[in-house]
């Protein structure tokens, strides 16, 4: 990964593993916001939309 | 005006159903679900159903591509149909629809479901959805020219595209909408049972701070019906009741108040 | 106002079709095939499709109940509902329904077809029948209100029972009731081919002479397709335009007139 | 078959070999009309519809 990832809320770089995958659910550590893995080539981060109320279907 | 519910399992009699509509037409809006039918046709096709676990611990079956096909098979095509063919051979006006015909029924995406893997935790996306509004205007085009609109899965997400949605949240977006006069669901059991385990355990009648403390102590699919309808009660408190869908007569029972009366 | 019917195959370019729509909208009815899904479907169901040869040596598929399933969840399920879903996707306000729903098609069951056994003669009836009138009050009624109608079969019979029908029956028998200014037929063909082997033979343009003349000199699938046509020709006259599904933009050149000109 | 079978056009009797099958198309001697065997218990018959322009389908 060439370009070090930023954070899309805090614009502080995140540090992603090696082993990172598309739809991991990662946490920033500057603002601690849940980050998902939209993809990695290119590389996209995006806040994790909020959890709700969840019923199992 | 009617909101009638009919549960999507094998034992409906639907026959019946159409009998007492035809015997005593009113103003209705049908929703009926097809779960037996989706499921004999994906064990048919080989479709597998994927479920995931999430990271609270609540089982759900992934809405893909393919079971989306299924259901449009299943819901849209044979058990809709069939009915509006029953309703048809009987004089009622039936036309059957999804919620994405006319932007019906419009919804919400699901935000994904956290799925622990490994250490990691993944965001499984799928193709379901939570029901925000009703295309009211249409259905109020199709009722006041005579029709009866028998509606089904799937809903349309924001973007136009086919998402699942729960038929019980279904039933509780087109009451908000439309105010309906009763509400009836038709299951495959003769109301709501106290003792899931017991057919004689029905609760012949409910206040809304019974559903309260019933939704609180049930689980899964009851918990989640019950939810429903406490919406209901809530926003626009109406006549609720939960009858045998297998009877000889389930509406006219059911309009009798045989079975779970929720007022 | 603008009848579109779109072929059965797979190779049909829906999103192109829905981009010519969104791109140049006009009051439309479209109907739609799906004779490829269904045969997918019928394989992979392993319902086997009975066909039987009249007495006067045509053969045909029989239209049995194992059938009609398959065709309410081919064409009235998957097929419709993913040609409404990428009309919608595109802001067109697409509405799918069969010739069941509201009566809209309706239709004279088939007498059935005289079949030898042995020395016996045996009628077969089946589910299949001829669109003899279209609920034009209700089509009018969802087009004055901005809805474009996707339909497809079945059709309804007298008694209100679902039977399948030939689109180009019912194409023919929507253009004599709604006197469509322009009718576009798209199939998997760059238009009317003189050789069906050379997709080089297409024939540019035809008088109604011309169709008639090439109905007697064709047969079977063909055969059928220009006498629907010269129908169309014979009662209210418009132009009839054959045009190729599978190009990126085919709405656009049926529009543009390149295919099978008939007027 | 006790009754012996009536043709529903002109009320001649009708004369059905013991293999006659449901659905079978037979002809009135007297009025040679087409009937269709509708059942064989019991036995009904029926003026057979006119076949119209058979397409193949």
């Amino acid at each position: 990964m060439s370009t070090v990832p930023v954070c899309p809320v805090c614009d502080a770089e995140v540090h992603l593993q090696g082993t990172t995958i598309v739809s991991e659910l990662v946490v920033c550590d500057s603002c601690s916001c849940m980050l998902e893995v939209r993809s990695l080539d290119p590389l996209q981060l995006a806040e994790a939309p909020q959890e709700q109320e969840d019923w199992g279907e | 005006m009617l909101i009638l519910k009919i549960g999507g399992g094998a034992g409906i009699n639907i026959e019946g159903i159409a009998d007492d509509l035809a015997g005593a037409p009113e103003p209705a809006v049908i929703v009926h679900g097809a779960n037996a039918w989706r499921d004999d046709l994906a064990d048919r096709l080989g479709v597998a159903r994927e479920v995931v676990t999430s990271v609270r611990g609540y089982d759900s079956v992934l809405a893909t591509e393919a079971t989306m096909d299924v259901m449009l098979m299943a819901y849209a095509g044979l058990r809709n149909k069939r009915i509006v063919e029953t309703l048809q051979r009987r004089n009622v006006a039936a036309i059957g629809l999804t919620g994405l015909d006319g932007r019906l029924i419009r919804g919400k995406r699901n935000p994904g479901i956290q799925v622990r893997q490994g250490e990691k935790i993944l965001l499984r996306r799928d193709l379901s959805g939570k029901p925000q509004g009703i295309n009211v205007p249409l259905l109020k085009l199709l009722m006041e020219n005579g029709y009866t609109p028998v509606l089904t899965v799937p809903i349309c997400d924001e973007q136009g595209f086919a998402i699942s949605a729960d038929n019980d949240d279904i039933t509780a977006a087109l009451h908000r909408e439309l105010r309906a006069s009763m509400v009836v669901s038709l299951l495959e059991a003769p109301g709501f049972l106290s003792d899931p385990a017991d057919p004689g355990s029905v609760i012949a009648s409910m206040s809304r701070a019974d559903v309260k403390q019933w939704e609180e102590r049930s689980t899964g699919r009851i918990k989640r019906k019950l939810h429903a309808i406490n919406g209901i009660m809530e926003e626009h408190p109406t006549r609720v009741i939960l009858a045998d869908g297998r009877t000889a007569h389930p509406l006219a029972d059911a309009r009798a108040g045989r079975g779970t009366v929720i007022a």
